[in-house]
């Protein structure tokens, strides 16, 4: 509550900087600071100190889940911040009316993680929804990023429809909009009604978090939108949006796994299957991490799947793990000129430094042990394993990780074994020491995973 | 039969006929016309299941602020001539099979449903009133109400930041 | 007088050790002393040994364990009895009488090459007297590989030429194949055993826990390994090819001791063999056989030295012939008698070689006896010896062994008279050839043409002697009763093989006959060979029957045929074809499936938010169908 | 009236909707039928909030379900400040209102 | 404690030589490390010798059950005393070969050698993995930079195949972890799995350790990987990489899926001995020599899997001895390899020749580690060939015992053609233009040849200090995958 409430103010704060401030400096220390403060709050939520003390649980419950999530967004978002602000400013004159943005968008994302109720749920979707159509449009000039922000938003407004038509057929049976109505005694029929519903809220659920096959969007908008967002949608709005995910299919239709493992496992499987397989072939960077993205979902996808504690707390890991990494390799390429692979070529002997962390970040996606990609993928594994569920489905995602180390790697060839021209890749000491902390914290997860743990563990 | 349920019929009829006429209209302001009208069909219904609230919300909010926004734009763009190059044939009876394959799937499906032999309240109840809303929306659904706000702020912002001119 | 058996071996090993390590340092003179003394100190010692086995005893030693594990344990330790120690004579014998002959044989070659060449033969020796002395299997097969690695070396001493590293190889590779026999007839022993040692497997008890099948197995399985040790059919090809080595290895290792060890290893398991009649017929007819296909093919060889190597398969082939008929001793007693005058005849021709300046076509040369007294006098006596002219060393040994064959089945006995009857024909063929009639070399070899120094002619005339009575050892029963001390001496080794073996008594008249008549038959050979070639030898081309022989049988060329170019083309098959494209090509084709893949799945992303929408909606529709229509 | 008849009416507007969206080019038409199929979840939801007065006598029965109505148009409202803005922005560089008329990012 | 300076000494000092830029600073600095490495392991292995000292443990990742223990058994001891001697020979042989930024490919040598003592050292199977991985990645960075022309695709390749591998591996482990809900060795030891299970698990598992290894047919990645890595990098993986494999079936396999273990046996020694006679075959056609002891490897490799899968005491214990004593050969092999293509500039066999005239010395140590390579007796190799094959043939599980041992003895038969035939065209015969410049070797090259040579004879002249100490683990892993009074009371 403390997070969705302040962020919301900070929103209004940041829209009122740009009109105080002139320097953008400025607007991004505010910005900056305003994410500090959120993070401290969102923390002492977590030490149960709570400056608001309404009773919402009709519609929302902050427990330590959610909160640790949050803690786990807003530290992103506060890196991500910290790493491409200064390419914020490149994609237009409203600075100020980004951070507002990205603050509502937090304000989404707490009301995702936390929701109870159908409609909290549909409102902190359309709060993260609507910013990000305007974030992908922000670039006016570039005709991509038009072309993206048209079709996110067309398709995006399409699935709101298919959502909330799965809404409405829900409450058709169950007559109530709350997660913790929707209790079934195992023996009795499950109403068609319910799981016709449940199946659109899956189909809309399965859309936001690029799922195939409601995958199709994320190539083209991750590619069109000015690659600071990009790096924002894909990976903390993205895991936000799974952690909805979790919830709504773990407390709602918990009791109907039965009915909807299956088709998740398929999309599982599709997914993986689309996201790495096309990943393989792509030439530009940029567009190969947004099909990665998909492929990671793949994997996240295994936190619904599993529906057990370790599906949940490898979800936490493995989204911490994607968040930092993929910010990581983001920052790196919205500084590069040229996001073709033959752009990092030679990288390593002009930037030693951004081609380690860039590595690092590859090496952790690719699930490489030692790094908190590999901690993420084993969670997710292990809760596959232990679920005692599809095996094949299993092998089949390892299979498709180590696909995705082809096209990983890729960067990695480029950037030591390739040699290419000097490039000018202006990146402060500032940003060089986050990156810098990004890896150490990647290393760190994954070497010492308990001191990660222990804090889920203590706080629960 | 009774009079409701003739209005009900008409009502409906004109619903979807208005609805077909707003995807089948090749001029864009013909097609905003008709789905006003299909609006109106649907405040009809609305008034028929005594939600008077939301009858009128519809009609102020949708047929009249929104389809005037979009017309307004269309009339910005000059779009009134039919401009839309035409889709492949093909494409377009995919589509619209589909789109068929999906409502008799789905309605074949919610076919024998529990609830499906409910009946609906008509003319009657006290649940759409201004009142019972009012109450209900500033008590128990107040903080959906005030996170609202953060939507349309970030739609404002959004609007703004998207319209200005550089 | 306790002998430290471990020092036998060491000294060549120390003289192996010296020559080879220090090869750039040393003087020839040196090195042929550090060669040739190590040596004489083994055969003294080994002398010594002998008359302590004389006494009656078994001398043993162990040293430590060289594999010792929970199943089976290999202790690193030696034996010697009768047997081994009549090897061991042999061995550092005329070993000792062939490193003199090298020292000023290889006189011409640079000095670390010399040396080089010595520390070859010493590291053989070492094995060799590794392999004789061995108690247990293992070491014996540690001295059965290490002789054949230093056949290997020394025949391909001559590094430079190809050919001559070729024949190496194939010495060496031919010899694994029977070595691997070997091993596995070991193996088999282990897991039924649970043992190596002679001394525990050579008991009736023990013996007796082993099924016939697994003893015939076994034992045909070693006789395996010694065809391929011994130059026996299927495995003989290597020998001939073997003489691109200098010829006193010829003379030591292809001649007098490393081909005669798979007789050593059968002698040693006479035991196991004589409770396998089966195997021993078997040896018995591929003992013959190998007799008569190189005798046969002697007979049209042009080369000095292949005839002799050809000799040299027929002459193993007839021991074998005496160990398949169970004549242990006669087979060792040829042995002996083969090591004198084969080793004699190899030095002798390395002499006429030497003195040819490299020479070694009989064609080019003739008429030598004048130049070259004694060694055309020991060459002589080493062909008398070898043809079994009656009186000397051959004679005595080859009779015996007809004996036994004539007893055994006198088909076997017929096949190995006309063998001693081919033998003595290209034996004197080439004596003939080369010592007498005209030389027919260029002027140029004849007046280069000497005889050799003391250092190869010594050994040559102890050699010639050893050949002339080395026999006496052996008289046969029917000449002098109880004269035969070699029987007596190795009466410990086989005596439990004697009751095992069938009896087949031939009168006493009975083999005088025979010995008159075979006798006599190689006389008159003798002389034909003498009469036909002593003037005119043959050096036109040979036609027909003779071709045949001449290029031996065709069977290198058949083996190539059959074995060698089939397995090339298969490796090159698998390796341009299925390895490439199938093996590879599977693991590639599923990279460039995923490449394809990625490319066409592209076209899924056509960029169209319409097509897009289709798919969602058509993924909708399927799921609903399967969900509602579908799923029970 | 039956439930099952506002079921059919909605999923049918709903499916005209979707029909809508995958036959139509021009961005406003799109957009309008998606709202059209907003609309046809809106009389859903009425039609089962108004059953759900019919099932239970509790005053404030199907209220939760109206208003819920009510965030849809809300967010409906938002959504089409937004996306007009977003098509106007569209026409202002390329002056076309086609959705495939820009078709730079695919494969 | 000691064992855990096995890992840390080259980790840390692999880190530091990152940072020293100059080359003969960072040479001698990794030279120094390997070799304090090396003390540290004699040390530990023979005046340390109890398991108090030789092991270590610590809570890691408490939360999974998985702890931070290592701990030198007997196959740990050996391989770690494999890994110590061969990375300072490894190090003074490439003296004097040129790498760019030498200090980053020395640290990232240092770096493989603290993964490969990890995964010999591993007693927990989280633990295990993470260094099976470890190993891998610097391995990578290396033959990729340093590699030849064709390295990138190739090393990739590699790359992908084992880590494809491994992530099946995982899944095994995680399998078993689900039913014991500990990492730790000796859980997986208890774990008894269903035959059911164990057999579909089984191939996770020996996927794995086969890429590694490799066996036929997953092996493609590894010619081609020899080959174009760069030599030292070779010398690792052949000498000590696939080691890593063996180990696994050693220790991770067998142990803990004996009934599959047994079942698939005779599945796997067929892969295996096809292997053997389809590489030795293939290595006859080589030309390239790299590409020859490549395809030998896996020869010899195979070998060992066929005697791994015998189960008795003579093939285990003679798969461990052979294990040290392939290693040893195998660099010898490599840094003669290495030796040559410095000096005449190629390794391709029909260029060369006539090289025992102008280099006595290393032809001589060739033909010793040749014939060590075709297991001579009184080379290291024949005592640990001799074992295998002796254990292969009296086999109790499987009933082709015989059938396997003729054809893996063939392979060795082929294995001295080839060898031989190598030896024939490199080093014999007559020089040509090339060779003729050549020169013999020198000092350092002489001293690190010497040590290997004199290891190959030791151990082969007496090798029962070796055996002794891999006794008892042999006896550990076949009491603990010993299936047949298992299968005694199944039947009953």
């Amino acid at each position: 509550m403390n997070a969705l409430v302040l962020s919301a103010i900070f929103g209004v704060v940041m829209m009122f900087s740009g009109v105080v401030f002139k320097r953008n400096a400025s607007i991004k220390a505010t910005g900056i600071i305003a994410m500090i403060v959120l993070l401290l709050v969102n923390c002492m939520e977590m030490g149960n100190i709570k400056f608001f003390k309404f009773d919402v649980s009709a519609f929302m419950v902050f427990n330590d889940y959610a909160l640790f999530f949050n803690s786990i967004a807003i530290f992103a978002t506060l890196v991500y911040l910290v790493l491409t602000s200064a390419e914020m400013e490149k994609v237009g004159r409203n600075l100020a009316e980004y951070f507002a943005l990205i603050f509502f968008i937090i304000a989404g994302i707490t009301l995702t993680t936390s929701f109870t109720s159908l409609l909290t749920l549909f409102l902190g979707i359309e709060i993260i929804s609507i910013p990000l159509y305007i974030l992908t449009g922000s670039d006016k000039r570039n005709l991509k990023s038009n072309e993206a922000a048209l079709k996110y938003f067309l398709m995006g407004s399409f699935s709101t429809g298919i959502m909330l038509m799965g809404i409405a057929l829900i409450y058709g049976s169950q007559g109530s909009f709350s997660i913790d109505a929707m209790n079934f005694s195992a023996a009795a029929k499950t109403p068609n009604l319910h799981i016709a519903g449940m199946l659109f809220l899956l189909f809309a659920m399965s859309f936001k978090a690029s799922v195939a096959p409601f995958h199709f969007w994320t190539p083209d908008v991750y590619d069109g939108a000015p690659t600071v967002f990009t790096s924002f949608m894909a990976t903390i709005v993205k895991a936000a949006v799974f952690i909805g995910f979790v919830r709504l299919f773990g407390g709602a239709f918990g009791k109907l796994e039965s009915t909807w493992s299956l088709w998740v496992a398929v999309m599982i499987a599709a997914t993986l299957f689309v996201g790495n397989i096309t990943a393989v072939f792509q030439q530009s960077v940029k567009r190969m991490l947004s099909y990665s993205s998909i492929a990671q979902a793949g994997f996240l996808l295994f936190g619904v799947y599993v529906m057990n504690e370790a599906g949940r707390e490898g979800l936490l890991i493995y989204s911490a793990a994607y968040c930092l990494a993929t910010i990581g390799i983001f920052a790196v390429l919205s500084k590069m000129t040229d996001y073709s692979f033959e752009g990092f070529n030679g990288l390593a002997k002009h930037q030693p430094l951004l081609a380690f962390t860039t590595t690092i970040c590859l090496l952790s996606l690719a699930g490489i042990p030692l790094t908190a990609g590999f901690l993420g993928k084993f969670y997710m594994l292990k809760a596959a394993v232990s679920n005692g569920g599809n095996l094949w489905l299993v092998i089949f995602a390892v299979v498709m990780a180590a696909v995705s180390v082809y096209y990983y790697f890729r960067v990695i060839q480029a950037m030591y074994f390739k040699d290419g021209p000097v490039q000018s890749v202006a990146a402060t000491p500032l940003e060089k020491y986050t990156l810098l902390i990004v890896c150490v914290l990647i290393i760190l997860i994954g070497v010492f995973p308990n001191v990660f743990l222990n804090w889920l563990y203590f706080s629960r | 039969m009774g009079i409701t349920q003739i209005l009900f019929w008409v009502l409906t009829v004109a619903a979807l006929f208005s609805a077909i006429m707003v995807v089948s209209s090749k001029n864009p302001v013909h097609s905003v016309l008709w789905l006003v009208a299909t609006f109106f069909a649907i405040s009809g219904h609305y008034i028929l299941l005594n939600a008077q609230f939301l009858a009128i919300v519809n009609i102020i909010v949708y047929a009249g602020a929104i389809m005037v926004l979009f017309l307004f734009v269309i009339m910005l763009m000059n779009l009134n001539k039919s401009t839309e190059p035409v889709k492949h044939k093909w494409l377009q009876i995919i589509g619209i099979l589909s789109g068929g394959c999906l409502l008799l799937v789905i309605v074949a499906a919610l076919r024998n449903t529990e609830v499906s032999q409910h009946m609906v309240e008509m003319s009657t109840g006290e649940a759409g009133l201004i009142k019972n809303l009012g109450r209900e929306l500033f008590t128990t659904f107040v903080v959906p109400f005030e996170i609202s706000s953060i939507l349309f702020l970030s739609a404002m912002v959004g609007a703004v930041v998207i319209g200005k001119k550089d | 007088m306790k002998i430290e058996l471990i020092l036998i071996p060491l000294l060549p090993l120390i003289g192996f050790l010296l020559n080879g390590l220090l090869r750039n340092y040393l003087s020839k003179g040196l090195t042929g002393i550090i060669g040739s003394g190590s040596i004489l100190a083994a055969f003294v010692l080994s002398f010594m040994a002998f008359l302590e086995v004389r006494s009656g005893h078994v001398i043993t030693s162990s040293y430590f364990d060289f594999i010792s594990i929970r199943s089976l344990k290999v202790p690193f330790a030696f034996q010697v009895d009768q047997l081994s120690s009549i090897f061991l004579l042999i061995i550092t014998g005329v070993g000792f009488l062939i490193h003199v002959y090298s020292t000023s044989y290889m006189h011409d070659e640079k000095p670390h090459h010399f040396a080089r060449y010595f520390a070859y033969l010493n590291l053989f020796v070492f094995s060799m007297l590794l392999l004789v002395m061995g108690s247990n299997f293992v070491i014996m097969f540690i001295g059965w590989e290490g002789v054949g690695l230093c056949s290997y070396l020394l025949i391909g001493f001559w590094f430079k030429k190809e050919d001559y590293t070729k024949a190496a190889s194939k010495a060496f590779i031919m010899n694994r194949i029977g070595d691997l026999a070997f091993l596995i007839a070991l193996f088999m022993l282990v897991h039924k055993l649970g043992t190596l040692t002679f001394s525990e497997i050579f008991n009736p008890e023990a013996l007796a826990k082993l099924s016939a099948f697994d003893i015939t197995v076994i034992t045909t399985l070693l006789f395996v390994g010694a065809t391929g040790k011994s130059a026996q059919i299927p495995l003989y090809t290597w020998l001939p090819d073997a003489m691109a080595g200098p010829t006193p290895v010829s003379a030591l290792i292809h001649a007098a001791t490393m081909v005669t060890a798979g007789i050593y290893m059968i002698a040693r398991s006479n035991l196991m063999y004589s409770m396998a009649p089966g195997t021993l017929n078997c040896i018995a007819i591929i003992g013959v056989a190998t007799a008569l296909l190189a005798a046969s093919i002697a007979l049209k060889q042009n080369d000095i030295k292949k005839v002799l190597a050809y000799s040299t398969v027929s002459q193993l082939g007839y021991m074998f012939l005496a160990l398949g008929t169970g004549a242990y001793v006669a087979a060792v007693f040829h042995v002996m008698t083969h090591a004198f005058f084969k080793a004699l005849l190899f030095l002798g021709s390395g002499s006429v070689i030497h003195a040819m300046g490299g020479e070694q076509d009989m064609r080019k040369m003739g008429g030598l006896s004048k130049y070259m007294k004694i060694t055309n006098i020991t060459f002589l006596l080493g062909c008398l010896a070898i043809a079994g002219i009656p009186g000397f060393s051959g004679f005595f040994s080859k009779d015996e062994i007809l004996a036994s064959a004539f007893a055994t089945s006198p088909v076997l006995y017929g096949l190995g008279l006309l063998g001693a009857l081919l033998t003595a024909f290209y034996m004197f063929r080439l004596y003939a050839t080369t010592f007498k009639g005209s030389f027919r070399g260029s002027h140029e070899q004849e007046h280069h043409l000497h005889e050799s120094p003391a250092a190869i002619t010594i050994p040559l005339i102890v050699l010639a002697i050893l050949s002339v009575i080395g026999g006496y050892i052996g008289i046969p029963e029917f000449i002098m009763h109880g004269a035969h001390s070699l029987k007596a001496f190795l009466n410990p080794i086989f005596e439990q093989s004697y009751a095992l073996l069938p009896k087949h008594e031939v009168s006493h008249s009975m083999e005088w006959a025979l010995t008159g008549v075979s006798s006599l038959l190689i006389i008159i050979t003798v002389a034909i060979a003498w009469g036909r070639y002593s003037k005119k030898p043959d050096t036109e081309e040979a036609k027909g029957f003779g071709k045949l022989l001449q290029d031996k049988w065709y069977v290198d060329e058949i083996y190539n045929g059959v074995i060698v170019k089939p397995l090339n083309a298969l490796g090159a098959f698998f390796n341009n074809i299925f390895e490439k494209n199938i093996v590879d090509g599977i693991v590639n084709g599923v990279g460039r499936l995923v490449h394809y893949g990625g490319r066409q799945l592209r076209w899924l992303q056509s960029g169209q938010t319409g097509s897009y929408v289709l798919m969602m909606v058509v993924s909708i529709l399927i799921v609903f169908v399967l969900q509602f229509f579908l799923r029970k | 009236m039956p439930v099952n008849y506002y079921i059919v009416l909605a999923l049918s507007l709903f499916s005209i909707g979707v029909v809508g969206v995958l036959t139509r080019r021009n961005a406003i038409i799109v957009f309008m039928c998606i709202e059209l199929m907003l609309n046809s979840v809106n009389l859903l939801l009425v039609a089962f909030s108004k059953m759900q007065v019919a099932k239970d006598a509790l005053p404030v029965a199907g209220t939760d379900g109206q208003l819920f109505v009510f965030f849809i148009m809300v967010v409906a409202a938002a959504e089409v400040s937004v996306g007009l803005a977003i098509i106007v922005m569209m026409y202002r560089n390329i002056h076309s209102v086609d959705i495939n008329f820009l078709n730079r990012l695919k494969h | 404690m000691i064992s855990l300076l096995l890992i840390l000494l080259p980790l840390l000092s692999g880190i530091i030589t990152f940072f020293i830029k100059k080359e003969a600073g960072a040479r001698a600095w990794s030279l120094l490390a390997a070799i304090a490495t090396f003390v540290v392991a004699i040390v530990a292995f023979t005046c340390y010798n109890n398991t108090a000292s030789l092991s270590f443990s610590a809570p890691w990742m408490g939360i999974l059950n998985s702890s931070f223990a290592i701990k030198a058994d007997g196959m740990g001891a050996m391989l770690c005393m494999l890994t110590a001697l061969s990375f300072p020979l490894i190090f003074i042989s490439t003296w004097t070969t040129s790498y760019k930024k030498a200090h980053n490919f020395l640290g990232l040598m240092l770096l493989t050698q603290a993964g490969l003592m990890g995964v010999f050292l591993a007693m927990d199977a989280l633990l295990f993995y993470f260094f099976w991985e470890l190993a891998l990645i610097p391995v990578y960075f290396i033959c990729s930079q340093w590699g030849n022309e064709k390295r990138i695709k190739v090393t990739f390749k590699f790359f992908i195949y084992t880590f494809i591998g491994s992530l099946l591996m995982l899944i095994g482990i995680l399998y078993i972890y689900s039913q014991t809900n500990s990492f730790a060795i000796d859980a997986f030891y208890n774990a008894s799995l269903s035959s059911q299970q164990q057999m579909w698990v089984f191939w996770l598992f020996f996927v794995a350790f086969a890429i590694k290894m490799p066996i036929f047919p997953l092996h493609t990645w590894q010619p081609d990987a020899y080959e174009q890595s760069p030599t030292a990098a070779t010398m690792v993986l052949s000498g000590i990489m696939v080691k890593m494999g063996v180990l696994g079936l050693l220790r991770w396999l067998l142990p803990v899926l004996p009934i599959a273990s047994y079942s698939w046996g005779d599945t796997v020694s067929t892969m295996a001995v096809i292997g053997i006679i389809y590489a030795s075959l293939i290595a006859f056609q080589q030309n390239d020599m790299k590409r020859l002891v490549a395809y030998s490897s896996i020869a010899h490799i195979g070998l060992m899997c066929v005697a791994v899968f015998s189960e008795t005491q003579s093939s285990i214990q003679g798969t461990l001895f052979q294990m040290f004593a392939h290693g040893i050969n195998i660099l010898g092999m490599w840094i003669i390899v290495e030796i040559i293509e410095r000096k005449f500039g190629t390794r391709k066999m029909n260029e060369l020749g006539g090289i025992a005239k102008k280099a006595p010395a290393l032809t001589i140590f060739f033909f010793v580690i040749a014939f060590a390579n075709i297991a001579l007796p009184l080379t290291n190799a024949f005592v640990g060939e001799f074992l295998m094959f002796n254990g292969i043939l009296g086999s109790p599980v499987t009933q082709y015992g015989v059938a396997f041992m003729v054809a893996a003895g063939t392979g060795v038969i082929l294995g001295a053609v080839y060898t031989l035939k190598m030896g024939r065209q490199v080093f014999l015969g007559k020089t040509n233009s090339r060779t003729e410049q050549g020169t013999d070797i020198v000092f350092h090259e002489k001293a690190i040849l010497c040590v290997i040579v004199a290891t190959i004879i030791i151990t082969g002249v007496y090798p029962q200090h070796l055996l002794h100490s891999l006794e008892d683990i042999t006896n550990s892993i076949l009491h603990k995958s010993d299936v047949l009074p298992l299968l005694k009371t199944m039947k009953q």
